[in-house]
């Protein structure tokens, strides 16, 4: 038995809170370094809890000692985990990136209140994997987002104040449309514990339950981006500093995805059929009309944040192929993680590109494969996984996907996921040849931290090396399901 | 993990390693990076002959990775894939030493040699794959590794050829990986075993099968640059001569035919493939390209333009020997994977040669080379003798071994095709040859870069490999009976095919 | 938007409102009934008031995180006001000041009555906060208080002082098997120390998320 | 009909009404007081569904008292946000049209 004090699950909440509290103290622009530290101790923590839930299954936390239904309980299990490790495994490179980024005077202003808003951001997204209670999560999501925003505004320049207005709208509707629908679950069944009210949904289902799933699950859909809903992401992912950028399309929209995942599979598992496939048809629509953005976009950033909007479709393409033999849960699962590190590796890059070129656009990266041919290499890395292409565990999610669909006979999807791939190849290609051009005459490049350097190529790496080890993941993923 | 487990993963790493040590270092440090590739070179090779000796002794090498439940990356050195390691290990090796001269003082050599490497690395990986999973991965890195190589002078029109490239073997990939996972779900995993798999799943999935096998041909076909999937392969041609060698000789085009022959083979079972009628269409397929890529070679002025679209031809002599339900058309068929390789390297050297030392790109520049570089040309002269047929080249071997099989097998027409091809290799390699040794040399050569000093007509980088080469031309075909011929090594590997 | 857009956003609206209207009123009856173990265990609370037992006690997980959302809300406004001094003051006005002046006792005052009352009465650290708040609020409107500039460490100090408070409480108490399991004994001293906290840094963190955005130029 | 259900359609009625009007509403103080209109209606929803039988219920009481002190931090913010925009732009809408690029 794990000594109580050393919950590993209580800690990866708690250690956030606390530092982002202290660096706030610490005043503006500090805490760079006490984050790092803390991150290394939350992947850590992290690592801990996984190893300890292959052994002994998932697990409770009732916060308070009560239990539900009266307290909150924090749950544990492998897909809690897959989510916390890979929420810790981006976070710590990204804050060793954030250092060097933020410390050249250009940036300094963003910087002011960083740490803080990104510990706020971090302890929201812990809690929000951890937590088995339905109005909980609502004020996890609502940390989240408002810490979203909140770094989405930090460069302070009008369109990124516009983004985060606009995403600031979008997500308290959505957080809106939610809270309803606590507030009907509650009303229905007296309680919004998720372990307690799974039973219940499934047993009886009155018509404002429907509505409550509905309005929920459309609420989570509009958070994670998802066509019709992803107006509000690219100008937000795409105008916000790199290691923000970073923060916010390889993880925030995943802690709503994750919610979805949770309560498909839990209070709302009777929406099958028609639902599921709806849900199918958007994310295979986001797939093709976010790649498609993505061809055509002129700016770099632009580029990769309309990618977010395309991979994110993947991740709903799981629901109609969910079914019990759990090779689409998988594929979900990789495909976060594969998607979380790769993105966080583009952006990264990205920054990098912009900062040696000094320019934002894709025309304006030629020749710059001669200066930070690491960086090059760590976008080509990370559009591998992006791609879907062997040995990256994007490959290894889009395998599952197509293994999934191809068992259930359902056919349409796979032509989806090999164009998709196929139009990504497009854009990221599109990238890597401009930048393998002569450089113009009149280019003058900057030179980039070495550092900054390295954490796109070694977040690259990661996406790509996972696939080798897709079994443990997936394995972990099992524990509790 | 045993020693009969790391053999096969030492000869990855061989190369795998010094890429990744190349790609960080400075650009400035030309001799330890020449080291490093020898060396990396040299060790694959070392770790080769130990495979060799261990598979002619009957022991089994092979490594087995769990990816995914139910999905393992799997490394099998057989006789096959050994056959094809070996090609690509030996040629990898003056490919290098050709590439050091030929690139010396030019920029960005790190990131060139590292994707070099990565390219050989995925060849053998690729080569020792043991299950389909496991080809289509080396399969695609293949395609990334060569990507950055095709675009290295990052000119408009190495882009352009680099687009059309990836266009093409993406899309190939594409096709491959459904055809891969098709089957995956139908039967779990598909390693490759002698006579293969596939049949086990009896009469009434025949319908999907065969989809599969044209998903799978169809994919693997795009490197091999069957018709009309070879677009890519003359856009390509604007590498650089080291890497167009690469791409002709050692391991694009040869991984699709190799994929072919592994499908063919140890996938389907060249038994049942033939019981499905699926040889035939590929037979012909087979055929039209060899017909195809000749007459195309013929027009073309650009002399690597018509080399390419002579490999187009060459390449598919390879399926077509599989095609060729029998033993003698196998033997053919793969020995010809490694005689065209030997033959198209050296055509290569030696058109980089021309182009390196005297500027001259177009078969109408190279009236009186000869006299000016006599010893590139014998090479080149030696290995289109090969291409075209004539005795004691290699090229004569494979072509005697599958007009031989495709009279047992039945299939006479085939020989036609074969003297077709034959007759067309000559038409467009003898004018080649006229203009080299009886035509006057110009006044001036288009660029002359690099002034003959006595013998040594150009660098010797760049003169030692295409010679070495063309002399294994000769000496693969002059002593095909040996025992450690390419010939040999064939005629084991179609008897365990053949002997299920 | 145009017309069109804005005419569906209104006919979906309602058209849901009167789903939802007719599916409420046929919705049975909860399967589980809170209301009695609220009663149950409030005796285990450590307070009288049933809905401050759940929100600091049952239920003190959400409060602790609110309180996280309050700060993240500051801290944005922080960001977007960057480094600038505020540049307008407000011009004093004699009567008002003389108000406000006699006024923040009974402010201060009240605000001390709340938090008492929170333990067996509604009330409370938030309502406590809100009306120190507002307070300073007034004297700002009063011309008495200038607006807040970059806060100092002091202020920072008061600012997440509460939610220190609360955190610490919450990891200190993990040792009693989880988060936030306070001891039946010490329950009333513990929720009385965090709301303590909580009603000094909510107060300066309300009056921040006013005083920190005024007094610029808009 | 309960005190309480009644309280609920009422909610839901204010919730709609506030959904539709920050989503229609072009001005950004309007599209700010609209969600703090939505968010009382799910409170009145949270609250009054819940005490449908006449019993008081002190959870979803204290619920809503959070969700309160959330939406207060989510005005506050919005409105700072939009201060920040007039003060850049001179302003009160969002522009539309100009995402993506």
């Amino acid at each position: 038995m794990t000594e109580a004090w050393l919950e590993p699950a209580a800690w990866l909440i708690i250690l956030p809170l606390a530092w982002a509290s202290v660096a706030f103290l610490a005043g503006p622009g500090r805490g760079a370094r006490l984050a790092i530290l803390a991150l290394v101790a939350q992947l850590g923590l992290a690592l801990e809890l996984a190893a300890d839930l292959t052994q002994r299954g998932a697990r409770m936390h009732a916060v308070g000692g009560w239990g539900a239904p009266l307290g909150i309980d924090l749950m544990a299990d492998g897909l809690s985990a897959v989510m916390l490790l890979l929420t810790q495994a981006v976070a710590l490179p990204i804050a060793v990136y954030a250092q060097a980024y933020f410390a050249e005077t250009h940036h300094r202003h963003a910087a002011t209140w960083f740490w803080p808003l990104a510990g706020f951001l971090l302890a929201a997204m812990n809690a929000l994997f951890l937590s088995a209670d339905l109005f909980n999560l609502y004020v996890t999501l609502e940390l989240l987002g408002l810490a979203a925003v909140g770094l989405v505004a930090v460069g302070g320049g009008t369109a990124q104040i516009t983004a985060a207005l606009r995403y600031l709208l979008v997500s308290l509707l959505a957080s809106g449309g939610y809270l309803l629908g606590v507030a009907l679950l509650y009303g229905a069944y007296g309680t919004v514990s998720m372990t307690t009210l799974a039973p219940l949904a499934v047993g009886q289902t009155p018509l404002a339950v429907w509505i409550a799933a509905g309005l929920m699950l459309v609420g989570l859909l509009a958070k994670t981006a998802l066509l019709p809903f992803h107006f509000w992401l690219p100008p937000a992912h795409g105008g916000a500093p790199a290691p923000v950028s970073a923060l916010l399309s390889a993880l925030v929209v995943k802690a709503s995805f994750y919610l979805v995942l949770r309560l498909a599979l839990g209070p709302f598992a009777m929406m099958t059929g028609t639902a599921a496939g709806l849900i199918g048809v958007l994310g295979a629509s986001a797939i093709l009309w976010g790649a498609w953005q993505a061809l055509r976009a002129q700016r770099l950033k632009q580029l990769v944040a309309w990618s977010t909007v395309a991979q994110l479709g993947y991740l709903f393409l799981i629901f109609p192929l969910l079914a019990a033999d759990g090779l689409a849960l998988q594929a979900g699962a990789l495909q976060v993680v594969a998607h979380g590190l790769a993105k966080a590796a583009l952006f990264a890059a990205a920054g990098v590109l912009m900062r040696a070129t000094g320019r934002d656009t894709v025309e304006g990266l030629a020749g710059v494969a001669g200066r930070v041919p690491l960086t090059l290499f760590a976008f080509g890395l990370a559009g591998v996984s992006i791609m879907g292409l062997p040995p990256s565990a994007g490959f290894l999610a889009k395998w599952l996907l197509i293994d999934a669909a191809l068992k259930q006979g359902q056919w349409g999807w796979i032509v989806v996921i090999i164009v998709g791939s196929l139009l990504a190849a497009g854009y990221i290609f599109r990238v890597l040849r401009q930048a393998f051009l002569l450089a113009p005459e009149d280019s003058h490049f900057q030179p980039v931290p070495r550092r900054l350097e390295w954490v796109a190529f070694v977040l690259a790496a990661a996406s790509v090396l996972l696939g080798l080890r897709g079994a443990e993941l997936v394995a972990l993923l099992g524990v509790g399901s | 993990m045993t020693v009969n487990e790391m053999l096969p993963l030492a000869v990855i790493a061989s190369s795998l390693l010094p890429g990744m040590v190349i790609f960080a270092l400075p650009e400035a440090r030309v001799g330890l990076r020449s080291v490093l590739n020898l060396l990396g070179a040299m060790s694959k090779l070392v770790f080769v002959i130990l495979l060799l000796e261990g598979v002619a002794r009957g022991e089994v090498y092979g490594f087995r990775h769990t990816v995914l439940p139910g999905l393992d990356l799997v490394f099998k050195a057989d006789a096959l894939a050994l056959l094809f390691v070996t090609l690509s290990t030996v040629l990898w090796l003056f490919t290098t030493i050709y590439a050091i001269g030929y690139l010396e003082g030019s920029p960005h050599r790190s990131r060139f040699f590292g994707f070099f490497s990565l390219c050989v690395t995925a060849t053998v990986g690729l080569a020792m794959a043991g299950n389909l999973f496991t080809f289509f991965v080396f399969y695609e890195l293949l395609t990334l590794s060569t990507f950055p190589l095709v675009v290295h002078r990052g000119t408009p029109q190495a882009m352009r050829g680099g687009t059309v490239y990836l266009a093409y073997t993406l899309a190939g990939g594409a096709l491959l990986l459904t055809g891969i996972v098709w089957l995956h779900g139908l039967m779990g995993q598909v390693d490759f075993v002698h006579g293969g798999s596939v049949a086990a799943l009896g009469p009434q999935a025949t319908a999907q099968i065969k989809v599969v096998f044209l998903l799978l041909i169809a994919g693997v076909g795009v490197k091999a640059a069957l018709v009309p999937l070879h677009g890519w392969l003359p856009q390509a041609m604007v590498a650089p001569a080291p890497v167009s060698a690469l791409l002709h000789a050692v391991a694009v085009v040869k991984a699709g035919a190799f994929g072919i022959v592994r499908i063919v083979y140890e996938v389907y079972g060249v038994e049942y493939a033939q019981s499905l009628g699926l040889l035939k269409p590929l037979a012909i397929a087979a055929a039209v390209t060899i017909v195809w890529g000749s007459l195309r070679a013929l027009t073309q002025d650009d002399l690597k333009k018509r080399l390419a679209y002579s490999t187009v031809s060459q390449v598919s002599y390879i399926a077509l020997g599989v095609a060729l339900f029998g033993p003698v058309g196998t033997i053919g068929g793969l020995a010809h994977l490694v005689h065209q390789g030997i033959m198209k390297i050296t055509l290569f050297f030696a058109a980089g040669n021309y182009a390196e030392t005297l500027g001259v790109h177009k078969v109408s520049e190279l009236d009186g080379a000869g006299r000016r570089m006599p010893l590139t040309s014998a090479a080149f002269t030696i290995a289109a003798f090969g291409m075209i047929g004539v005795a004691p080249t290699a090229g004569y071997v494979s072509k005697w071994y599958l007009g031989e099989g495709a009279l047992a097998a039945g299939m006479d027409w085939v020989v036609a095709v074969l003297w077709t091809s034959s007759l067309l290799n000559a038409a467009y390699f003898l004018p080649i040859l006229y203009r080299l040794w009886f035509r006057p040399p110009p006044a001036a050569w288009p660029a002359e870069h690099i002034p003959a000093r006595g013998w040594r007509e150009t660098g010797w980088l760049l003169l030692a490999p295409p010679l070495i080469t063309a002399a294994a031309v000769l000496v693969t075909g002059l002593f095909a009976e040996a025992g450690w011929s390419p010939l040999a090594w064939a005629k084991l590997i179609a008897a365990r095919e053949y002997l299920q | 938007m145009n017309r069109f857009t804005r005419g569906l956003a209104v006919a979906v609206g309602v058209a849901l409102a009167a789903t939802l209207v007719a599916a409420l009123l046929e919705l049975p009856a909860a399967a589980v009934y809170l209301p009695g173990a609220v009663a149950q265990h409030l005796a285990q609370s450590g307070v009288e008031h049933p809905v401050t037992a759940v929100l600091l006690n049952f239920r003190g997980w959400d409060t602790l995180l609110e309180v996280a959302v309050l700060l993240l809300a500051l801290l944005t406004l922080l960001t977007l006001r960057g480094s600038e001094a505020p540049v307008a003051e407000v011009e004093a006005e004699p009567l008002l000041q003389g108000l406000a002046r006699k006024a923040l006792p009974l402010i201060i005052l009240m605000a001390g009555y709340l938090f008492w009352a929170g333990a067996y009465r509604p009330g409370g650290a938030f309502q406590a906060g809100a009306v120190l708040a507002a307070g300073a609020v007034l004297l700002h409107l009063a011309g008495l208080l200038p607006a807040w500039a970059v806060p100092g460490r002091l202020l920072r100090l008061g600012l997440i002082l509460g939610f220190l408070v609360f955190l610490a409480v919450a990891a200190g108490l993990l040792g009693q098997g989880a988060l936030l399991q306070y001891p039946p004994a010490l329950a009333g001293n513990l929720i009385l120390l965090i709301e303590a906290g909580l009603t000094l840094s909510l107060g300066l963190v309300l009056a921040g998320l006013f005083l920190f955005v005024t007094g610029r130029q808009a | 009909m309960s005190t309480g259900l009644l309280y609920a359609l009422s909610g839901v009625g204010l919730f709609m009404l506030g959904a539709v009007g920050v989503i229609v509403l072009a001005h950004l103080m309007r599209k700010v007081l609209a969600f703090n209109v939505m968010g009382s209606g799910a409170f009145l929803v949270l609250v009054g569904l819940a005490q449908r039988t006449g019993q008081p219920d002190p959870v979803p009481q204290a619920m809503v008292l959070t969700g309160i002190v959330v939406a207060v931090a989510a005005t506050a913010l919005a409105l700072g946000l939009a201060r920040a925009l007039h003060a850049r732009t001179g302003g009160v809408t969002l522009t539309q049209g100009e995402d993506g690029d």
